[in-house]
């Protein structure tokens, strides 16, 4: 590439609006190529909106927007693709296509763009490619696979080798680590940096984990229901200043857990196998009123444990006893009934309806309590608690009734979440439950998590980020390879350690 | 369903029904060699949806045809022109002795026939066409029921209605496209001409699937329009459509407005033998006859016997104060004359097999 | 995408778009009625209104356990031969067997349930689409029928398949059942019942939500395929009370009696998606699409549209309601 | 998601297994082939497989057409009233009027584009959802059919309407369409060149990013709602291509001639799938579809089953084949 030009997009008064919502209202947003800016805000505060207008996804916005100072109409995605803006979408499903190839869908906008006026497509030549810049990002894939068969870390490589595979001078990353662990989280860096600084590209990157931020970016704009609050430099501010900026009040960062008094096993888990391997033999225990973390990287089979001792994935062998009682859980169905709950990972393929209301969501794991005489549902009680649910997870919505597809990717976590804090289960299973969401949120779900172990509830904690793991949890089981390798008081442990242990103990 | 349809095309083997055998049987005195020789296989193709008139019509032809000892299959193209084309082709392909064709349209039936009159099969067809440029297979034999015979019985009924010699006001069941229903009209017309009927309302069937329910509905829209005393009769081309009028009539209570129709089935004996049903009268020929009747001519044709290029099968009026509370459609000829029974090609040595294979 | 410039400029226009989309189905219908009881003086008469009630009562019926099949993003082609099923036991029973009223009505019912379990079996366990085994049970079941009845209709007074003549009659309390007022209360009634179930019980809701996101039903605990085998097993046993009802109405078995009300059936369900803005499909809506083609039908006929452009009017009414609801949507 | 371990234990197993499920069409179609042709010697000749190919292409042709309305995940109902439009209006353009081969047919393929372009201002602008909107034109074009012929048929020496003599006569170069090899030939070519534009033509690519995911092909710059209206555009011109051999075939058209063509095309498409585990609308999926389904057809006939049953074999094996293809799937 020859010598980078500079330039720079500027967002003027931008509004905009949804039925109920005034989500953007005179926004104004500068970003000047060969930076990394962070864009940060709590959860519904119109992050994804501002990025979404200038990537051309809303056309009925009002507002500016000039790009090099010359004033550009960005009206559809066509529109912002010319001028070299790029972007990978928070809801990776949104932007995926579950039935063809990796190759294709990272080669997609290529397809589309790029094509001219050639009619045929090579298969080699889109194979060779893809796989060319899933090597730039030191992932491993078969570019064959079909997208459906992918775990959601890997859609989010897909989907940010699709950003890069064309030269941009614009790139849009709406919380691209959510899902990704350490590793690929630094590779991520590693090549959004040599883009930003050896390329001159210019990168906006939206994050809840404000660490990261502090890494890799040099600006920031920090935005509060619809407006921008400050937009300056990363220097001289630390990650409570930007906290306090987010939420507009005082925030202690660092989560003290409430102590519990700890009691008698309430839950075991014996030599539980998966059908096909993906956890092997995996024997663990939970006493009432403990949280016991489950720790390990990206694809150590976190999700398949819990989902195999939810029902949801079939066992080969293995036992499960709860309160002495050997389970039976053959179905998710049969976990519930038992007393399980499991938030499971993928909140739009796996934990909300999008198409239905909150409150819809809110109760799907738990109608049976608010139902009368001939199962007829008593829709006050129901609408009741789901009002609490909202307010006490500070859901941003405009009712209870609105659809969950029109909320912020945070807010549908908060549903997904909310679901199971209705329900009445013995054994809570959390897979990665604060994925997206808000510095604010993550402490309210961790105090209503410190409130189901203050009751008594067993509490099973995946993550692979180590400082939630640390922060709420007990004990912690380390997980390599769909085995258990190590088990941890975490009072003794450090973050060094487990990291030891994830990546096998070597 | 019979074992015997499932022999394969070779020389029938011995153990099929003892009529296989070559041997002189003394009991097969004076039948015509061929129909001796081997195992005849028949094969019955019709280019219509299953339904009552399908149903008697395979059942006569094939009844018939095991009596005289022939193994006969059945088939139907649900009115698809294009499948009846290739259930034809297969039928010629799989090597049957006589083939019985139903409603071939005039534009593809000379090519559909060629091949099987040139492999020297024996081909009957029933209201089928056959001419390609004035050019015709002589070596077939079309039998017709006689649509204008049955357009002219019951519309005779319909004008018999007259009072003081104004015109019948007629509520007419029709539809254009098909070749029987077409024959009928021109009679409808004649009368029409003759001013002895005029036409209220047409209607015609937009849902195939459900005739009766269509029309019902339509019906019983029309009785809403026409208040007792505005409509003389209803006239039902076809008894499908004669059904749902009837239904109309009686869930809208009325009384007042006779019914004649074309065509009968034994549900619609039990119509109009109701009491107090308004069904007066039905024009038919019996469908089981007609089977009966072409599966004859094949066998004439299978005994090297001459037999007519065409053949009209007789029109029956079947007029409500005939049937008896037990009439159904197995002994309709007692109480109407000559129905269901015809001596047409009816050979001595017929009765010969009959009496051999004959149950 | 109406944003707020518009809510807040024109409250009004804005307000009628809104109810024009969210009641355009219920407007055409009054737009109908209007315009045939002008057109003819005949049209809005008491004996008219039953003629149009009657004719959508079997087709409603019947489409209801569509709606309800379609509540759980399944599809039921297979209920017209569920009802042709239905209509032909229900009849050989009275007239071969002369078995009385409710046995015969049982065993009809029973008849549906078979088909209802090959449908959910294939569905649930076997994995097969919906569309492909109510395809392929249609298929069969068609060929069932058909072979039962002999190729034939059942009537009064017809020998069985083996020749035994028989003695069997149709009761006259049976043959109520086909006529109004009863077959339009059976239909209302089961409308009704249906539209409780779906929006206040849990069962209800659990079915919209099944079709709403199987994966996540699913891993919120509800018993996915219990439900989805419960939705089968609804929609089989209205397609076979839809046959009881035009074995009622005929006082016989037709050849494939049930298969003209698919079509119809499956258009009533999907127009009543549309209905009141609800987006999904529900048993009032349902209904409300049945009454739109069967007053259309109806008026059509009383002012002598030719039998043979009736279709164009009705699928371009059909259109044009559909725009009504669906234009400027989102 | 089946993990290394099973694939490690029992390679040939698993492999075994997944080599049905993703042949498990063409098996069936070599089962049946097998079978019949050890049942009946007639089976297996050349003419048969002639009859059985020629009794396929049309059927295919417009199945070919739904396959790609299905590929932007639509759905084309009105496939079968197009092909009864294009039959009457070429054979009317011969008999009525006397036009030569090529614009009698390009008049069909003409009036399949106006069913197409309301298809496609219904679907794309009024965005009312697809399988309403050509339930729509399918009754619309269906009485458009009828009251152009004046209620039905068209043939040669057929007066036209107003009741003028007519003495066109359909050409023989015209009918030879509608033989074999050319109708066969037809049906191959189609299939091939819809297989290479589908899969190696960029038109092709977009076509399923549509159907796959309509927002992220809107937002990867795709223009949806013009490959949406080409989906419903090439749907319709195979239609009326179908159409147009049905004419060649018949050398007449008949009422309602397309109807009965638009099931067996649905189930064609959808039994091809699943063919050759693609699990995503095909055309030699298709194809192969309609051929299980030609060869059951013509060697049950082979066989003589009585046509009262033969639906009941037919939908047996139809549901045997899926459930190869779909058991043991996840
Ligand atoms: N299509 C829509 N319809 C209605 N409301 C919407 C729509 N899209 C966004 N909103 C609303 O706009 C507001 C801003 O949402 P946005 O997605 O921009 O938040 P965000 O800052 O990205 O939050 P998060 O951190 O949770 O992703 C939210 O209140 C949301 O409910
Ligand atoms: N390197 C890899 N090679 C092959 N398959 C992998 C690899 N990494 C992950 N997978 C697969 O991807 C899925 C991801 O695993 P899973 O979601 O259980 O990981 P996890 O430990 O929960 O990680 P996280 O929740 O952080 O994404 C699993 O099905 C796993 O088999
Ligand atoms: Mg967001
Ligand atoms: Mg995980």
């Amino acid at each position: 590439m020859n010598e980078p030009r500079r330039h720079s997009i500027r967002m003027e008064g931008i509004s905009i609006e949804f039925p109920g919502v005034k989500a953007l209202s005179d926004v104004d947003f500068t970003l000047t190529s060969g930076t990394i800016h962070a864009l940060v805000g709590a959860n519904g505060a119109g992050k994804s909106t501002l990025m979404k207008v200038l990537s051309g996804a809303y056309g009925h916005y009002t507002g500016k927007i000039f790009v090099d100072g010359q004033q550009v109409s960005i009206r559809t995605p066509r529109d912002a693709k010319k001028l070299g803006i790029q972007i990978v979408y928070q809801e990776v499903d949104t932007a995926l296509i579950p039935h063809l190839s990796v190759a294709e869908n990272i080669m997609l906008d290529v397809l589309v763009n790029s094509m001219g006026r050639r009619q045929f497509v090579s298969w080699s030549q889109i194979h060779a490619s893809a796989e060319q810049v899933l090597r730039r990002l030191n992932i491993d894939l078969d570019t064959r696979t079909l997208i459906q068969d992918l775990s959601l870390a890997q859609k989010q490589m897909v989907l940010i080798a699709r950003a890069i595979a064309e030269e941009t001078r614009f790139l849009v990353l709406d919380e691209p680590t959510a899902p990704l662990s350490n590793t690929e989280t630094e590779e991520l860096f590693r090549v959004v940096e040599d883009l930003a600084y050896n390329h001159g590209v210019g990168v906006i990157f939206i994050s809840h984990r404000l660490p990261e931020l502090f890494a890799i970016c040099r600006e920031i704009t920090v935005m509060r229901d619809g407006t921008v609050v400050t937009s300056r430099p990363m220097d001289g501010l630390s990650v409570n200043d930007v906290v306090e900026l987010m939420l507009g009040r005082k925030f202690e960062e660092s989560y003290a857990k409430r102590p519990v008094e700890i009691g008698d096993t309430l839950f075991e888990v014996r030599g539980l196998t998966e059908l096909n391997g993906a956890v092997t033999d995996v024997s663990l225990t939970v006493r009432s009123g403990e949280i016991v973390g489950v720790a390990g990287l990206v694809g150590a089979g976190k999700t398949e444990l819990c989902k195999t001792i939810f029902g949801a994935l079939p066992a080969r062998s293995g036992e499960m006893v709860l309160r002495g009682k050997p389970l039976k859980v053959t179905s998710p169905f049969a976990a519930v009934k038992q007393g399980l709950a499991l938030v499971p990972e993928e909140r739009r393929k796996e934990g909300v309806l999008v198409e239905e209301s909150v409150v819809t969501n809110l109760t799907a794991a738990s109608l049976g309590n608010f139902c009368g005489a001939l199962d007829f549902i008593n829709k006050r009680s129901e609408r009741a608690a789901a009002r609490k649910v909202i307010a006490d997870l500070k859901v941003k919505t405009p009712s209870e009734e609105q659809k969950v597809a029109y909320l912020s990717g945070g807010n549908q976590q908060k549903v997904a979440v909310g679901k199971w804090l209705i329900a009445d289960a013995d054994i809570y299973i959390f897979d990665e439950p604060t994925k997206g969401v808000d510095v604010g949120a993550k402490r309210e779900i961790f105090d209503l998590i410190g409130q189901l172990a203050a009751m008594g509830k067993g509490i099973i904690y995946a993550s692979c980020e180590l400082s939630e793991i640390l922060a709420i949890t007990d004990r912690t089981y380390v997980m390599y390879d769909g085995c258990i390798v190590k088990e941890l008081r975490t009072a003794e442990t450090t973050e060094q350690e487990i990291l030891y242990w994830s990546t096998g103990g070597k | 369903s019979k074992p015997a349809s499932n022999a394969p095309a070779e020389p029938a083997t011995p153990s099929t029904q003892s009529g296989g055998s070559s041997q002189t049987d003394a009991s097969l005195e004076g039948v015509p060699e061929a129909l001796t020789a081997k195992q005849i296989r028949v094969a019955v193709v019709r280019n219509l949806s299953s339904d009552d008139h399908t149903k008697q019509f395979l059942d006569g032809a094939r009844k018939e045809g095991e009596s005289f000892g022939f193994s006969v299959d059945t088939f139907l193209s649900d009115g698809d022109d294009s499948r009846f084309q290739e259930l034809v082709a297969q039928a010629i392909q799989k090597g049957y002795d006589g083939l019985i064709v139903s409603h071939g349209k005039v534009d593809y039936s000379y090519d559909m026939l060629k091949p099987a009159v040139d492999k020297g099969m024996k081909v009957v067809a029933f209201d089928t066409i056959i001419d390609k440029n004035g050019e015709s297979l002589p070596e077939v034999t079309t039998t017709f029921q006689d649509d204008f015979k049955l357009a002219e019985l019951s519309l005779e009924e319909v004008a018999a209605l007259a009072q003081n010699g104004q015109p019948v006001r007629v509520l007419k069941l029709w539809m254009a496209g098909f070749p029987p229903l077409d024959r009928r009209e021109t009679i409808y017309k004649q009368f029409e001409e003759a001013g002895k009927i005029v036409t209220l309302e047409t209607v015609g069937v937009s849902n195939f699937q459900d005739v009766q329910g269509d029309i019902a509905a339509k019906v019983g829209a029309l009785l809403a329009k026409y208040p007792p005393g505005t409509v003389d009769a209803i006239w039902a081309c076809w008894d499908e459509m004669a059904k749902g009028a009837y239904q109309a009539l009686v869930e809208n209570n009325r009384t007042d407005i006779p019914m004649i129709s074309i065509d009968i089935s034994n549900q619609d004996i039990n119509l109009m033998r109701e009491p107090g049903s308004k069904w007066i009268a039905t024009a038919a020929v019996d469908p089981q006859l007609i089977g009966i009747v072409d599966m004859r001519l094949l066998a004439k044709k299978f005994a090297g016997e001459p037999t007519p290029l065409y053949y009209d099968l007789e029109a029956k009026l079947i007029k409500q104060e005939h049937l008896k509370p037990e009439t159904n459609m197995t002994n309709l000829n007692d109480v109407v004359p000559g129905w269901g029974e015809s001596d047409a090609f009816n050979e001595p040595w017929m009765d010969t097999l009959r009496a051999k294979y004959g149950k | 995408m109406q944003g707020k410039t518009e809510t807040a400029r024109a409250p009004l226009g804005a307000q009628v778009v809104n109810f024009i989309t969210k009641w355009g189905t219920v407007l055409t219908i009054v737009l109908l009625f209007v315009f045939f009881s002008i057109a003819s003086p005949s049209f809005l008469t008491a004996s008219n209104m039953i003629t149009i009630l009657r004719s959508i009562s079997i087709v409603t019926v019947i489409a209801v356990g569509v709606t309800i099949s379609l509540t759980v993003d399944g599809f039921d082609l297979s209920v017209g031969t569920v009802a042709t099923l239905a209509d032909a036991l229900v009849i050989s029973m009275f007239v071969w067997y002369g078995w009385p009223t409710l046995p015969a009505v049982l065993v009809a019912l029973l008849g549906s349930l078979v088909v209802a379990a090959l449908n959910a079996t294939l569905i649930v366990k076997v994995r097969i689409p919906d569309l492909l085994v109510t395809l392929a049970t249609m298929f069969i079941f068609e060929g069932v029928a058909l072979t039962y009845t002999g190729g034939g209709s059942i009537s009064q007074g017809m020998p069985r398949l083996d020749g035994t003549p028989t003695f069997g009659t149709i009761p006259a309390g049976f043959r109520l059942i086909g006529q109004a007022p009863w077959i339009i209360i059976i239909m209302l009634v089961v409308v009704a019942l249906v539209h409780v179930f779906l929006n206040y019980t849990k069962h209800g809701r659990y079915l919209y939500v099944v079709g709403g996101n199987r994966e996540a039903a699913r891993l919120s605990g509800i018993p996915v395929n219990r439900y989805r085998t419960l939705a089968y097993v609804l929609s089989s046993l209205l397609a076979a009370l839809g046959g009881i009802m035009l074995a009622a109405r005929l006082g016989s078995a037709q050849i494939n009696a049930g298969a003209g009300y698919l079509m119809p059936s499956v258009a009533a369900a999907f127009i009543g998606f549309s209905v009141a803005g609800q987006g999904r499909p529900n048993a009032i809506g349902t209904f409300l699409g049945a009454v739109l083609v069967g007053v259309l039908e109806n008026g059509l006929v009383m002012l002598s549209v030719p039998y043979y452009s009736m279709n164009i009017v009705k699928g371009t009414v059909l259109a044009l309601a559909l725009a009504m609801t669906y234009f400027r949507k989102k």
